[in-house]
């Protein structure tokens, strides 16, 4: 039985201000159709649901890689696929889940839920943000389409020198690599950059920083991480593209390089990688829990707290990678001790969730199955993780399927079901549809299901000394069992994983109507129409507490501000601006621009001069140019009735 | 429309000002600025980084295999160059706060002017340079020019930067309530001086220590 | 083997009686402040140094739309719970008198005479210098106090010229330039991997002199970088800007501790021919150092921005309470 | 020679020192995960089943305690033992002072493993023969790219990097065979990268290095004397070394020793003519992408060739 919200207390002020005021706002921030709106739009709903969408087909597509591999692997001397194909496939796979997948896929919800919970309407940058999209986009193009020409990443995904030489790796394998992830480097770089000033700067009236969401800070400390930690990857492929077309030496042993700082490098970033990952993965439990309890997040300064020293001290562990390498026993002391520190701020978040649940009354929505589920397997998967901090455990196991057993738990376990939560939690915001129940339990427990018979005999095998990147086995390790029960599990998975996708797409057609505010969450997302209207809330509210839908006086801010003109903005096409700490209004307003090619020109031509150099065809390169002018074009100062045009003017130079 | 008071934005960048509450009152292209800013630096960190580990890890003499320790004239005048550019740019930031358009383009030029300067000087150096060693020659060869090479070509786009915007000043675009731009591009400009400093620090003068 | 560093370092005991004259003499400077304090405090109750403001704005701040009492009012809750910690000064007492034994212990204690042939107890002992007497000093902030314990007559020699110079545009100048949180960064960051050059290192190992100014550069710039952070009072940075601050300090320190950590070979090439003398191991010596620099750094440091956050973010109210309870949540839909 | 089951190579298993620290290791951290994960499903499972009871009031307390005690406190109590444990036992795997009955140098090459005894000069490929109970110092290094050297029932892996050399110290308890494998990817063949460490009793551990370190016999009979003479005049000798004859290539492992080997391409196929005829005939069919190219030789050539090299024991 279908119980109907209440509407009164929760949904009804929104309501009554996008009716008295829509109409003026639909003005200035009007519904666009047609296919120049859609290769120039700079909604960040819009973009927002395109990176999920393209970071879905790119799940899929690594995802298939994957069922080849495990095909592969079912059995003892597996002829599934020959060893070239199998180093490709688990290289990409790896690649493309991690960098394509999801990475794309949590900034696609931050970019369609950071401006809606912040209470603005777009983000900062907007034309930067619908840059990142399309360089996105081009990125797994030149990756995935590497695979046609059998030239796709061989050597892992992290890519150890000498191996990942010119040496040893002749072809265009590792130059796709290389080139693919610089390019893609600059996508995420200025989606990170945009998170950040939208939620220092745009944020509305009295929402102080103690105020923000916990999907908010998740977003903006993984921003930041970004920030700090994609340069030494972008270094390292740097030089490696360079040794391995100019004939440089920074990783030649034998002219004074260092196969060692290709490992330094790539795990400077590697780890805190895994944390940008799985950061707003936690975010988005931290929005769904409280829903579902009905009762704000428990201990809410610890858990944003944990959050800000998880992204701080995941910067010092990066030699956890590397404690097989042959490092001096007092630095693997130290690098231990700091990756069993990084344990407490999750153990701070697991409890503070766990203390919500237990403090409030727990309703068991589909989206609230997938976060237990979640909160069972990150926890397998941390609990491993401390092992493996542990020096000489760690020398056992390292290279071996208990890693791979260990990244998947948290991985998948720790960032894929945050995701299928985070879908079913806001489909009703994303499509305006509601999604089946009992579809949603069938696909859970598939997956579920699928997905611990798939991977848990890993840690088994890995046990049994099986070494991780193996395209065949003997019959005589005692490992084809185990392995058996792997890819029947992945099977099963992909079947559980079927059934959600169904059911999601199921529900586009058939689905119920979504109402406003159908979970009666806390946050400002669900003052917004489902879907929401391109300016997001007809008025900008007040946020008086850390829930303001649950709160009065923010409620009552809707209404107040109907008549406020500075509220509504309904003159121009511009948003808020206010004070970084303490959400204190800032004068004047920002102006926003309106939708423009120039995002998709600048991709297009970055796109472009990357294949040229992936080709060798250097001459070709000059089609940057188009870029540079392209960017003139896009930073050049307009006219503007506000005074200070800072809208665009430090962004879209990466 | 409310036109922000001259005295009291620059009451609140002064140093008293800042001392308090840094970040307050700043727009949201001047962090977008920051953060750019960040990467970049975060970049040349990563290289020298890189260039002292391998240097750790190289056994015997450092520059390796008979290279000569750099030699320290051209690149202080170079230095002086870049350094003394910076006067120039924040100049014409004051200026633009003041409504003085004249003042900054001619700030713009002369800043552009002592760039290009250390930019030709750089291509004179590497002209000597590349005689001796080239990117080829071991890994110091390799991130001598990564280095400077990445950061030439960050002066040139700071010098790209700074002849845009003296476009714009000449058409007009810039007044004493429109000049965010000019800011953000005089900050970039003192980031690349900075990063300078540490290179000459790391690559030229630490040989010699 | 680092354990066997670490005894060598502190065989050899003080004498009682140097350690009572040390005692003495910071008593001595305690008690000078303190005094000074109190008429600092009696001066701010009667006479009313700093009037009282109506907001915390800065001067220059556009209006404040938010018609919202409720930050404000926390904030001033805040404040006043501070001024009354101030009001007694124990906190400033107390955190003046460590910072004089931590300089005590870094300088005058048997660990003066380690340092001189280790590495890794000279590394404490500037880590002592940094991390732990400068904050103290930045908490305590002794300048003023000190300054009022002076007799009339030299104090307005002394205070007087100093104040007027800070009046005029070459000390307003330069006190600006001092104030700005970046200088202090560069300061601070820039003298901390000056000293550390192996040049400038081994010229502290063969003159004493050199020692004494590097020493006396530590506590300075640390000092004032800290005074961004922790002085008591308005000039303070605010938490979360603080937070990121120490951030952007944190990373060059801990750099510098990386190197000497991770280097294959010793990089000091007298440091080491001393700790080969004394029977250790220099490599071993020199990683030790650079972890010392590296986790009290990282741990002193993250403990603060923690620390700093912490009070910052739960200082106002995080949530009102519930007005009402919250709407029925709908369940999913029937298929 | 007692020889065990070379198969299934397990942690769980452990047949030496070292190893058998850190299974018990393992089994502490298992026990510890396993009552923390209790903890924490109990608490999830209280949590679901008190959000059924629908009259449950809301709490609206902040929670700090809780978390403090839970999310903070108790771990780190947890964390700091299992840190102790863990410097405990990298200290014990430390072994400092105690000097090796041997010093073994392992060099890696793409997909086999060249072993090399220096004070002995015998040289050999996949097989690394230690004597039970001494303790043996490998000195790892790699001819190309990186690999990793691990035997699961012996010791920790440790890699072998370019341009450096590290030292894994290998002793078994019993006499027997332990497979081990390369763990670090290494390209196309990486699967096919594995080895055995044969452990005798002391004693014929020396006589089997005697005999190692010896060149190979001159052939006795015809067809054998044949196959020598193919030997050094085909391609063979640019790649192979046999020691006392004329073959002296560096590319391809030693052979001098050959008929006493297990396996034959690092584990590929087990060594016995018709394997030995199908790998030199066509060793890229066995292990596709190796750097052994096929060696059409005529068939009389062939059966010469396997004639001697059926000799070299």
């Amino acid at each position: 039985m279908t119980v109907k919200p209440d509407t009164t207390t929760a949904a009804s002020a929104p309501r009554a201000a996008d009716d008295a005021v829509g109409e003026r706002l639909s003005e200035t921030w009007p519904e666009e159709h047609g296919l120049w709106a859609w290769f120039t739009t700079v909604d960040h709903k819009k973009i927002g649901r395109r990176y999920m969408v393209t970071a879905a087909a790119y799940f899929v597509l690594a995802g298939v890689a994957a069922l080849v591999m495990r095909t592969q692997l079912a059995g003892p001397n597996g002829d599934v696929v020959d060893p070239e194909l199998f180093d490709q496939l688990f290289s990409l796979h790896g690649t493309a889940m991690i960098f394509l997948f999801a990475t794309p896929m949590l900034f696609g919800f931050g970019n369609f839920l950071v401006p809606l919970m912040l209470g603005t309407r777009d983000m900062a940058f907007p034309r930067l943000n619908a840059f990142g999209y399309w360089v996105f986009a081009a990125a797994g193009i030149l990756m995935f389409g590497s695979l046609l020409f059998e030239a796709a990443p061989n050597a892992g995904w992290f890519a150890y020198v000498p191996l990942s030489g010119s040496d040893h790796s002749p072809g265009y394998n590792l130059d796709v690599y290389t080139l693919g992830l610089l390019f893609l480097g600059v996508s995420t770089t200025a989606g990170a950059i945009n998170f950040i000033v939208t939620a220092l700067k745009l944020r509305a009236p009295g929402m102080s920083l103690n105020r923000v969401p916990v999907f908010v800070w998740a977003i903006v400390v993984t921003s930041f991480m970004v920030i700090f930690a994609l340069p030494p990857l972008n270094v390292a492929n740097a030089m490696l593209f360079l040794d391995r077309r100019f004939g440089t030496n920074f990783f030649d042993t034998a002219e004074g390089g260092d196969a060692v700082l290709w490992q330094h490098l790539f795990w400077l970033f590697g780890h805190p990688d895994v944390y940008i990952i799985v950061l707003p993965a936690l975010g988005i439990v931290s929005a769904i829990v409280p829903t579902f309890s009905r009762r704000a997040i428990a201990a809410y300064p610890l858990i944003v707290l944990a959050t800000v020293a998880t992204g701080i001290i995941s910067f010092g562990v990066w030699v956890h990678h590397m404690f097989a390498v042959g490092l001096p026993d007092l630095s693997l002391t130290f690098f231990s001790a700091a990756s069993l520190i990084i344990t407490v701020p999750a153990g701070i978040q697991v409890f503070c969730w766990l203390g919500t649940m237990l403090m409030g009354r727990l309703v068991l929505n589909v989206a609230m199955l997938w976060v237990l589920g979640f909160i069972v397997l990150f926890v397998l998967g941390g609990v491993t993780g401390v092992m493996f901090a542990i020096v000489p455990f760690d020398q056992q196991t390292t290279d071996s399927y208990f890693v791979v057993a260990h990244f998947h738990y948290v991985l998948f376990g720790g960032a894929v079901f945050p995701i299928i939560a985070g879908l079913f939690y806001w489909w009703p915001k994303f499509t305006g549809r509601m999604t089946s129940r009992r579809g949603g339990l069938w696909s859970f427990w598939l997956t579920f299901a699928g997905f611990n018979l798939a991977f848990f005999p890993m840690h088994i095998s890995g046990l049994l000394g099986m070494p991780r990147r193996i395209y065949v086995y003997p019959g005589d390790t005692g490992w084809t069992v185990w392995n058996l029960l792997s890819t029947l599990g992945a099977y099963l998975l992909t079947v559980g994983l079927l059934v959600t996708l169904g059911t999601l797409v199921h529900s586009l057609r058939r689905g119920e109507r979504a109402t406003d505010d159908p979970w009666g969450g806390e946050t400002l997302e669900w003052a917004a129409t489902s879907p929401p209207k391109v300016y997001n809330l007809p008025v900008i509210p007040t946020a008086h507490s850390l829930t303001p839908m649950w709160d009065e006086r923010s409620l009552a801010s809707f209404t107040d501000g109907i008549a406020d003109d500075e509220r509504v903005l309904a003159h121009q096409h511009a948003v808020l601006r206010t004070s970084e700490l303490d959400g204190r209004l800032e004068h004047p307003p920002l102006e926003m621009p309106e939708d423009s090619p120039l995002p998709l020109v600048v991709a297009a031509s970055l796109f472009a001069g990357t294949l040229a150099l992936l080709l060798g065809w250097y001459e070709g390169t000059l089609v940057l140019l188009v870029a540079v002018a392209a960017l003139c074009w896009w930073l050049w100062p307009h006219r503007s009735p506000i005074p200070e045009d800072g809208a665009d003017g430090g962004g879209g130079q990466t | 429309m409310n036109a922000v008071d001259m005295r009291s934005v620059s009451r609140a960048t002064e140093p008293e000002a800042l001392a308090t509450e840094r970040p307050r009152g700043r727009t949201p292209a001047w962090w977008g600025m920051v953060l750019l800013i960040t990467t970049e630096v975060v970049l040349f960190a990563v290289l020298l980084a890189s260039y002292f580990f391998v240097q750790f890890t190289t056994e015997g003499p450092w520059p390796p295999g008979g290279i000569r320790t750099p030699e320290l004239r051209l690149p202080l005048i170079m230095t002086v160059l870049l350094l003394s550019s910076s006067a120039p740019m924040a100049w014409a930031d004051r200026a633009i706060r003041r409504g003085y358009q004249g003042q900054l383009a001619a700030g713009l030029a002369l800043a552009l002017l002592l760039g290009a300067a250390f930019l030709t000087l750089q291509g004179i150096e590497y002209d000597t340079k590349l005689a001796e060693f080239t990117w080829t020659s071991y890994a110091y060869g390799s991130l001598f020019y990564a280095i400077t090479g990445f950061h030439g070509f960050h002066v040139a786009a700071g010098l790209f930067m700074i002849g845009f915007t003296l476009v714009g000043t000449l058409r007009g675009r810039y007044t004493y309530e429109r000049h965010e731009r000019v800011r953000q591009v005089a900050f970039y400009w003192h980031a690349i001086d900075g990063l300078w400093i540490l290179i000459l620090s790391s690559l030229y003068l630490s040989p010699h220590v | 083997m680092h354990m066997t560093v670490l005894a060598h370092a502190t065989t050899e005991q003080p004498a009682w009686w140097n350690t009572a004259a040390t005692a003495g003499g910071l008593g001595a400077f305690v008690a000078a402040y303190a005094g000074g304090l109190r008429v600092l405090g009696r001066r701010g109750r009667s006479e009313k140094l700093v009037p009282e403001h109506a907001s915390e704005q800065a001067p220059g701040q556009a209006p404040n739309q938010v018609s919202d009492p409720a930050p404000d009012q926390a904030a001033e809750h805040a404040s006043a719970l501070w001024r009354g910690v101030e009001r007694h000064g124990h906190l400033r007492v107390l955190a003046f008198a460590a910072a004089l034994a931590a300089l005590a212990v870094a300088l005058l204690s048997p660990l003066e005479t380690a340092a001189e042939t280790y590495f890794s107890a000279h590394m404490v002992q500037h880590m002592l210098l940094i991390a732990v007497a400068a904050p103290l000093l930045a908490v305590g902030a002794p300048g003023l106090p000190l300054l009022l314990s002076l007799p009339p007559r030299l104090r307005r020699a002394v205070g007087g010229r100093l104040v007027r110079w800070r009046r005029r545009p070459p000390g307003r100048a330069f006190a600006h330039a001092l104030a700005h949180p970046v200088t202090a960064w560069f300061l601070h960051i820039g003298v901390l991997w000056a000293w550390h050059m192996p040049a400038a290192y081994d010229a502290t190992l063969h003159s004493e002199a050199v020692h004494v100014i590097e020493h006396l550069s530590f506590v300075l710039t640390s000092w004032l970088l800290w005074w961004h952070v922790a002085t008591p009072g308005r000039a303070r940075m605010r938490g979360p800007v603080a937070a990121m601050y120490l951030f952007t300090v944190l990373l060059p320190s801990a750099a510098l501790g990386a190197v000497l950590t991770l280097a294959p070979a010793p990089l000091y090439a007298e440091q080491a021919a001393r700790t080969e003398h004394a029977g250790a191991d220099a490599l071993a010596d020199q990683q030790l150092a650079g972890l010392v620099m590296w986790v009290p750094a990282d741990v002193l440091y993250l403990l603060a921005i923690v620390g700093l956050v912490f009070a910052w973010v739960s200082g106002h109210r995080t949530a009102t309470p519930l007005t009402a309870t919250p709407p029925e949540v709908i369940h999913d839909a029937s298929p | 020679m007692a020889a065990c089951d070379s198969s299934a190579p397990s942690t769980l298993s452990p047949a030496g020192p070292a190893a058998r620290q850190i299974t018990g290791l393992w089994w502490l951290l298992f026990w510890i995960s396993a009552v923390v994960s209790v903890v924490v499903f109990v608490l999830l499972g209280r949590a679901v089943l008190r959000g059924r009871r629908a009259g449950e009031r809301v709490n609206t307390r902040s929670g700090n305690r809780f978390v403090l005690i839970m999310g903070v406190a108790l771990p780190v109590l947890v964390l700091a033992g299992v840190y102790v444990v863990g410097l405990r036992d990298m200290r014990a795997l430390q072994h400092d002072g105690e000097p090796a009955a041997y010093t073994v140098e392992v060099v890696g090459h793409k997909w086999w493993w060249e072993v090399r005894y220096p004070d002995d000069g015998a040289v050999t490929a996949n097989e690394i023969h230690i004597p039970a109970g001494e303790p043996v110092d490998l000195e790892l290094t790699t001819e190309d790219v990186n690999h990793s050297l691990w035997v699961p029932e012996l010791a920790p892996k440790v890699d072998l990097i370019a341009g450096r050399t590290n030292t894994l110290r290998l002793e078994a308890d019993e006499p027997g065979e332990y497979r081990g494998q390369c763990a670090e990817f290494c390209g196309l063949q990486h699967a096919n990268m594995a080895f055995i460490v044969v452990a005798h009793p002391p004693e014929e551990f020396r006589s089997w290095l005697a005999n190692e370190s010896e060149p190979a016999p001159e052939p006795d009979t015809q067809p054998a004397a044949e196959g020598l003479e193919v030997l050094e005049s085909s391609s063979c000798a640019t790649c192979h070394t046999v020691r006392g004859t004329e073959a002296g290539g560096t590319l391809g492992p030693d052979l001098t020793h050959l008929a006493g080997r297990r396996y034959l391409g690092a584990g590929a196929v087990p060594n016995n003519p018709g394997h030995l005829a199908g790998w030199i005939s066509d060793a890229q069919s066995i292990k596709p992408g190796n750097e052994m190219p096929p060696q059409p030789l005529p068939s009389e050539d062939l059966q010469a060739l396997l004639a001697y090299l059926e000799t070299l024991e």
